[in-house]
């Protein structure tokens, strides 16, 4: 069964034709990776199925509900979640603040306003659980911008996961982080339960090639090639738009 | 909460009721006022310190819930109805023109909020027959919550105090509430507050109606207060004091503000009896503040305090400073 | 061409580089790797004068540059690709090409000059977008617009963190070629890198760096030889 | 006032004065501090065997602002009486707790005609003028002299409103007739529309109630648009005042209308004032400081008559007044609590590279504010 | 309405327009480009204009006096910006009290150096003529208010799309540190630029004296004008302000014909009506994403 659709977007800056009759199915649990040069249009699309930006044309619908159209926070009351290619966090908050806020957003309770926040007892366990899993407990109490550059782009993913959603978009979560952090990532992706689905935006083949179940590679904003890793590894086309032809840069893994 | 904490308030409230000791009979009445005022630069100290919503038309709802009063009570005299139909009357307001204008930010809210309020002083200004036109208007009505008219400064200093802690602890249960940090979240950064979910929209209208209704209560106390209500009290000269108050007092704390109020409210009276050179010297103090208390008496004591702190720990570099917003306040949960 | 020595650098009271020294001979290009708040980036801004350190001395072309304000080091000729592009927003590509644009003081002969034409070339998109803003390209766009950025400031040191941060493939590649290309007429890089491979083919000199201090040093080959720093302190 | 037992021999007289001393009133306010204190200097800063101290309050024109420093004044410093205000919101904010308080108030400005009528109370006495007197006395002469179809122009705040309804009355009463009405907004820095409509209505002259910078600015633009010379401008004292024709200049050359002071009247006090008066200021009085000047002198004459500070006996003297201003013999209407005033008709004339008054008659004698609104002006 | 008065109150809306554009003009670059809300402008405009005032007095001709006040203004505007200003980038409120305070301070010694009733700066002999303008007198003083609003407007157009300092300026503004570390000295440009704002400001108080009169008060009056024109025309952009000053000109102008009993709130009507179309003002840039 298909969890998300995207049926023939299109979307434009003024003019400037970004995204040119996309379609993408993503089926439940499957973990599918979205590839292209830069500029293809990648981040574009997310912000199109999670309302970010408004679309010209076309339908985007998450388990059968359409949500284009819809206000952005409508995405995550539908069990979508996001992360940004830029950092996009509260940069004079703390770790643990940022972290408190994500998961609250989903709450039933996000609306109350008689009862201190401390007092959500279930809230403050989930925010420490995650930072404890996450290697940041140490750093709970540090203001944003005080973070090294890798350290917020982990915390920008964890926000993302913090809403326990069913439909993860993730967009170039491992850029900026160590290789380290990046394998723990990875990590973290292949052991999601499947009850999770995700869609990931991702620069790093390694890093592509050891989740994907299928990968979708779009080019100046159609879909280009849709399929199972392999295929993608072996066309030629997508090794010369996208790849590179040259010295293997990349271990395969 | 910590016991610490827990004394503190209690000392807070202890001091606030137990003020009139130590005050003359015209300190009670100045005090009486700087209350009610710090009520109304508190409600805005909310949208601008927590939402970040900075307005120079807040007068507008403060000016509402005096004139509801005073209009009114020429035909009601219930102090509870008059004092819910201000509130109200200034919530229903300051709703609809938040529908309209949040979607404005920055200097355009500043000034879109401007423009509204003084359309409201011009018409409070230009309808004589209804609102006693530019030289406003008498209220006559006392204040009687029930228990028999309040008539003694000292009561109504009472009436005043309760109102202002009343407020107070309201407001931080709200900022303390997951309602109120998803508006702090909001002003930190409303496009991922989006992403994950909030509908921003609706918190900010929800702050800003709370805020506009405590202005329109600490309007209507006002009318009973001076017994006399002007256009003046919605011009934005009196929205732009206010804003110098907050600032003055501390931005993005909930005491500051009202403290703001005060120390604005009382220099000027008295400075201003002195001297006629009184604005240098107001201009003086504004500039230092700004220089050395990050502009606000809470966070200049609050940077004291620091220092007194990191001197007594020797060894340590110097202090950081504090991140705005999180600065001294005591009575902070 | 730069020394530093012993250098300390603090935010606030937090200590972060801890007696940091190194060397970056003329023409080289000397690769930083370390993990996520290793002190990369701080070591970076020390040397731009941003975080000026507090301790030690930093040496470029055998002058003191510590504690000079950021635009005067960077007249010297050190030019920066930032981490996270911090790209102008409200500046069009072009103006963010040519806000800083001058001229390297000195014409050595085979150094290229670096205009808006050699630009362009290099990346192509950045033309046909010029009369956007900054901030209406792609992430990727971006880390090329700040490569562009600082190249047109024709430095003679280049410090690069992270540039090939949300490139693609073929497009980082390119800025591999673009370093060796760099090396060639002369430059010197200090790059910081997450993408160990890219590092490895266009470095000189790798440095490990730790908890603000270096705690390795070597050949890229060394490096790649080398499992064990690899996984403690790279993690991979 | 009533709270202090006062009265002692050598005890000092307190007086309040609660003025606007910044903003737009500045002047004004400046003007009648001078009045004042030239009166007091004169007299030995005494009244009677007691000294005198003044307290000045800054009400920043704000009614808000006024009842507190009233508070301040009255609760805390205890002052016998109060010299008031400048602006008339400001005197309607003061008359509820002054009934209340029961301390006398000397209106040295404030003009708002209600004060005399529904508003008025046993305790605020007006040394200055109404707005009502201030409208009416030039219609008659300048509808028989200058022309019969006016123009006429004035602020849109109440002052304005009720100048010109005062003027529009006696004005059609004298056979003229206004055939427009401008109301531009207080504080108008560009009156080009309402010149260009002057110059497009052809009326036989122009009427204005303007004061301050508005006046300055209007007078001058007058000019430069041409009109000077062309259509007559009159209107209020304001406009023949040397706080307006100082600053305005040659453009004030011409202006007619009615006032109650000009520094060249011809009466004994007034010729002691002006040479005592340019002896301590170095200028020529206007007549701010004419009210400023009475309204000490009424003070000091009320408290000798009645060998008291207490407000019960002061309001009896104060009913019946008469003293000799430098606007002549007045005498305060006891049945509206204003002064009957002597009204002159003037015309602003260039001298010396000055603007003077030229006095041209009389317009009217004892001009009093009726008792009770005109039928037509409510 | 006889279409030569029409054409005649357009002319008044334009010179109006023109005047309020002066005015403006020094504040769309501190407030508009430099992002510094500045309060202290109405004070820059009534140093200028006191200084002239009583250098005219002194009888030192017009032109000089306007020069030498407008020089004086501008060391004042670098004197305030280094001492003040610099520390308080990107901080807007702070600025807000910072400015608020030095504008109740040169306020009040204006007062008490020059007294606070009203004064007048006279019309340069020159330019004391009324032009016959199709039947109707028209100041010749105005014709040359239009003449300068015009220089002004291409002065600032130059600024913005010929020199780089535009650009480095919003540069400056979005991110100082980088910009720093790019080579350039931007202390120093905003330095010069806030003085030239504040130069501005002197000038338009030179200017304008003669037909807006100099009073202390009158600050913030042109404060308060200064910040609807930059708002309504939108923020970061000469083209906003220009045409902000002419729409607020004329329709202002033509309501006290049309609309006379809503001269006191027009020009906020007008404010409301292009916010609520326009969020960003009229060619204001959109907030950056
Ligand atoms: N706000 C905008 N206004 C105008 N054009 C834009 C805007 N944002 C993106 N674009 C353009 O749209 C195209 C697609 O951009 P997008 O960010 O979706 O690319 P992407 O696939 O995510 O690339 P990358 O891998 O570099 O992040 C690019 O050419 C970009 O320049
Ligand atoms: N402004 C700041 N204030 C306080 N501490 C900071 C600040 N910036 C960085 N730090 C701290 O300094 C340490 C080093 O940060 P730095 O940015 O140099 O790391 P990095 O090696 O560049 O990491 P990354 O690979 O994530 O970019 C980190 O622990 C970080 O938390
Ligand atoms: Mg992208
Ligand atoms: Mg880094």
């Amino acid at each position: 069964m298909s969890l998300l659709k995207v049926e023939r977007v299109h979307k434009s800056y003024n003019g400037l034709q970004v995204l040119k009759n996309v379609s993408l199915d993503v089926q439940a649990g499957e973990r599918h990776v979205l590839i292209g040069p830069n500029g293809a249009g990648k981040t574009t699309l997310f912000h199109c199925m999670t309302g970010t930006l408004p679309i010209d044309e076309g339908v985007v619908t998450v388990n059968g509900r359409q949500i284009s159209g819809l206000p952005p926070y409508t995405a995550v009351r539908v069990g979508m979640a996001r992360t940004f290619q830029k950092n996009n966090l509260f940069d004079n908050l703390t770790v643990e603040e940022n972290l408190h806020l994500a998961i609250a957003a989903c709450k039933p309770y996000r609306f109350h306003f008689f009862k201190p926040f401390y007092k959500y007892t279930d809230l403050l366990e989930e925010a420490e659980q995650l930072l404890k899993q996450w290697d940041l407990w140490e750093r709970r109490a540090c203001v944003v911008n005080q973070l090294s550059y890798g350290e917020q782009r982990l915390l920008e993913l964890l926000l993302a996961l913090a809403s326990k959603p069913r439909l993860l978009l993730l967009d170039e979560p491992t850029s900026g982080m160590s290789p380290a952090e990046t394998a723990q990532t990875t990590r973290l992706m292949q052991s999601m339960p499947r009850s999770i689905t995700l869609l990931v935006i991702e620069h790093d083949m390694d890093v592509v090639f050891s989740i994907a179940d299928r990968i979708t590679v779009l080019h100046h904003g159609e879909v280009f090639l849709s399929g199972a890793p392999e295929e993608i590894r072996g066309d030629e086309r997508v090794k010369e738009i996208y790849f590179g032809g040259g010295a293997p840069l990349y271990a395969e893994a | 909460m910590k016991k610490e904490t827990v004394a503190l308030h209690v000392a807070f409230v202890a001091a606030t009721m137990l003020l009139p000791l130590i005050l003359t009979s015209y300190g009670l009445k100045l005090t009486s006022e700087v209350l009610i005022i710090a009520m109304f630069v508190m409600s805005l100290g909310l949208i601008i310190g927590f939402a970040g919503l900075v307005s120079l038309g807040h007068a507008a709802f403060f000016g509402i819930g005096a004139y509801t009063v005073a209009l009114i009570s020429e035909h009601v005299d219930n102090t509870w109805l008059l004092l819910i139909a201000a509130v109200v009357t200034a919530g229903i307001v300051a709703f609809l023109s938040g529908l309209m204008f949040i979607r404005s930010s920055g200097a355009y809210f500043l000034m879109i909020t401007l423009a509204f309020g003084q359309m409201l002083y011009a018409i409070a200004y230009k309808m004589e027959g209804v609102t006693g036109g530019a030289d406003g208007k008498a209220v006559s009505e006392s204040f009687n919550l029930g228990f028999g008219a309040i008539e003694s400064r000292l009561a109504f200093y009472y009436v005043a105090a309760a109102a202002f802690l009343a407020c107070y602890y309201l407001l931080r249960v709200f900022l303390s509430s997951p309602l109120g940090k998803g508006v702090r979240g909001i002003k930190e950064n409303e496009s991922r507050m989006t992403a994950l979910g909030y509908n921003t929209h609706l918190y900010k209208l929800t702050v800003y109606s709370l805020s506009g209704m405590m202005a329109g209560f600490a309007g209507a106390l006002y009318a009973y207060f001076n017994q006399y209500i002007s256009p003046d009290l919605l011009h934005w000269m009196f929205s732009g004091q206010a804003l110098i108050m907050v600032i003055v007092g501390g931005v993005g704390t909930l005491l500051g503000p009202a403290i703001g109020a005060g120390f604005f409210v009382i220099l000027q009276n008295y400075i201003s009896s002195y001297t006629e050179r009184w604005p240098i010297i107001m201009g003086l103090l504004f500039v230092c503040l700004v220089l050395y208390g990050r502009g606000g008496v809470i966070h200049l004591a609050s940077l004291v305090w620091s220092h007194l702190q990191s001197k007594r720990r020797t060894g340590r570099e110097k202090s950081v400073l504090p991140k705005e917003g999180s600065g001294f306040e005591s009575l902070k949960g | 061409m730069l020394k530093l020595d012993r250098v300390h650098t603090y935010y606030g009271n937090s200590h972060i580089l801890q007696g940091l020294s190194f060397e970056v001979p003329t023409g080289t290009c000397v690769a930083l790797l370390g993990r996520n708040g290793a002190g990369k980036t701080t070591t970076i801004h020390s040397i731009a004068g941003l975080t000026p350190p507090r301790q030690g001395t930093i040496a470029y072309r055998d002058k003191s540059i510590s504690g000079l304000p950021p635009h005067h080091i960077a007249r010297l000729g050190i030019g920066l690709v930032p981490q996270g592009r911090r790209i102008f927003p409200s500046l069009t590509i072009r103006e963010n090409l040519t806000v800083s644009a001058r001229d390297s003081g000195d014409t050595e002969a085979g150094r290229k000059r670096w205009d808006l034409e050699a630009v362009y070339d290099l990346f192509p998109i950045l033309k046909e977008r010029e009369h956007n803003r900054g901030t209406q390209l792609s992430g990727g766009q971006q880390q090329m617009l700040a490569i562009g950025r600082a190249l047109m400031t024709n430095p003679r040191f280049l410090l690069m963190d992270e540039p090939s941060e949300g490139l693609a493939p073929v497009i980082i590649e390119q800025v591999g070629e673009i370093i060796d290309r760099l090396k060639k007429t002369g430059l010197s890089i200090l790059l910081v890198e997450q993408n160990l491979y890219l590092a490895c083919s266009v470095a000189d000199e790798v440095l490990v760096m730790n908890k603000g201090q270096v705690v390795w040093q070597g050949s890229p080959q060394e490096l790649l030889a080398n499992q064990d720093i690899q996984h403690q302190y790279l993690g991979v | 006032g009533s709270q202090t037992a006062s009265g002692g021999e050598g005890e000092p007289v307190k007086i309040g004065a609660i003025l606007s001393f910044s903003g737009n009133f500045a002047p004004l306010s400046e003007s009648i501090k001078e009045g004042m204190e030239l009166y007091f200097e004169l007299h030995g800063n005494q009244i009677g065997n007691r000294p005198v101290t003044i307290k000045y309050e800054d009400d920043e024109a704000n009614p808000q602002v006024a009842l507190r420093k009233y508070r301040q004044l009255v609760d805390s410093e205890k002052v016998d009486l109060l010299v008031g205000p400048i602006s008339s919101s400001v005197v309607y904010a003061l008359r509820d707790v002054i009934e209340k308080d029961k301390i006398v108030l000397i209106d040295a400005n404030a003009a708002a005609n209600d004060i005399s009528w529904d508003k008025k109370s046993d305790y605020i006495y007006r040394v200055s003028i109404s707005n009502w007197q201030d409208g009416t006395p030039g219609a008659a002469y300048i509808a028989q002299h200058v022309g019969k179809r006016a123009y006429v122009l004035a602020p849109d705040y109440p002052a304005g409103h009720e100048t010109i309804q005062a003027f529009k009355e006696a004005f059609t009463k004298a056979g003229g007739q206004v055939i427009k009405e401008a109301w531009p907004k207080l504080g108008t820095n560009d009156y080009a529309t309402y010149l260009t409509e002057i110059l497009e209505t052809k009326p036989d002259l122009v009427f204005s109630f303007l004061s301050g910078t508005d006046a300055i600015r209007f007078v001058q633009q007058y000019e430069q648009f041409g009109l000077n010379g062309r259509i007559p401008l009159t209107g209020t004292q304001e406009f023949l005042d040397p706080l307006v024709t100082d600053p305005a200049g040659k453009a004030a050359e011409g202006i007619i209308g009615a006032t109650m002071y000009t520094a060249s009247l011809d009466n004994p006090t007034n010729k002691a004032f002006v040479e005592e008066f340019t002896k301590k200021y170095k200028e020529t009085p206007n007549y701010f400081n004419v009210q400023g000047y009475d309204a000490a002198q009424v003070i000091a004459k009320a408290i000798e008559t009645a060998g008291s500070t207490k407000s019960e006996e002061l309001i009896k003297v104060l009913k019946t007044i008469t003293f000799s201003s430098p606007r002549g013999e007045l005498a305060m209407d006891p049945n509206t609590h204003n002064l009957a005033l002597d009204m002159y008709v003037a015309k602003n004339v260039w001298k010396d590279g000055k603007i003077e008054q030229e006095i041209m008659g009389i317009a009217a004698k004892g001009l009093k504010i009726p008792e009770t609104p005109p039928a037509a002006s409510k | 309405m006889v279409t030569s008065s029409l054409l005649m109150h357009i002319l008044n809306g334009l010179a109006y327009g023109m005047l309020l554009f002066m005015i403006a003009a020094g504040l769309s670059i501190i407030f508009g480009l430099m992002n510094v809300v500045n309060l202290a402008h109405g004070a820059f405009y009534l140093a200028g204009v006191y200084i002239a005032y009583s250098l005219v007095a002194r009888h030192m001709g017009f032109w000089p006096s306007l020069l030498v006040s407008v020089a004086v203004v501008a060391i004042l505007g670098v004197l305030v910006e280094k001492w003040l200003l610099e520390r308080v980038y990107g901080r807007e409120l702070e600025q807000v009290l910072l400015t608020f305070g030095l504008s109740f301070i040169f306020a009040d010694l204006v007062e008490w150096i020059w007294g606070s009733s009203p004064l007048t700066l006279p019309v340069p002999e020159a330019l004391d003529v009324s032009l016959n303008v199709g039947g109707m007198m028209f100041p010749a003083y105005r014709i040359f208010v239009i003449l300068v609003g015009c220089l002004l407007a291409v002065l600032l157009w130059y600024i913005e799309s010929k020199t780089r300092i535009g650009a480095i300026i919003r540069a400056g503004v979005d991110d100082r540190e980088m910009l720093s570390a790019l080579g350039i000295n931007i202390n120093v440009v905003f330095t010069c630029m806030f003085a030239v704002g504040a130069a501005l400001a002197g000038l338009s108080g030179v200017l304008g004296g003669p037909i807006m009169g100099m009073y202390v008060g009158i600050d913030a009056e042109i404060l308060v004008s200064s910040l609807v024109i930059v708002v309504v025309g939108g923020l970061g952009t000469w083209k906003g302000a220009f045409i902000g000053a002419i729409v607020i000109g004329v329709v202002d102008t033509l309501g006290r014909v049309w609309f006379p009993s809503f001269t006191m709130a027009m020009v906020f009507l007008i404010m409301i009506a292009v916010l609520l179309m326009k969020p960003n003002g009229l060619f204001g840039r959109g907030a950056a994403a």
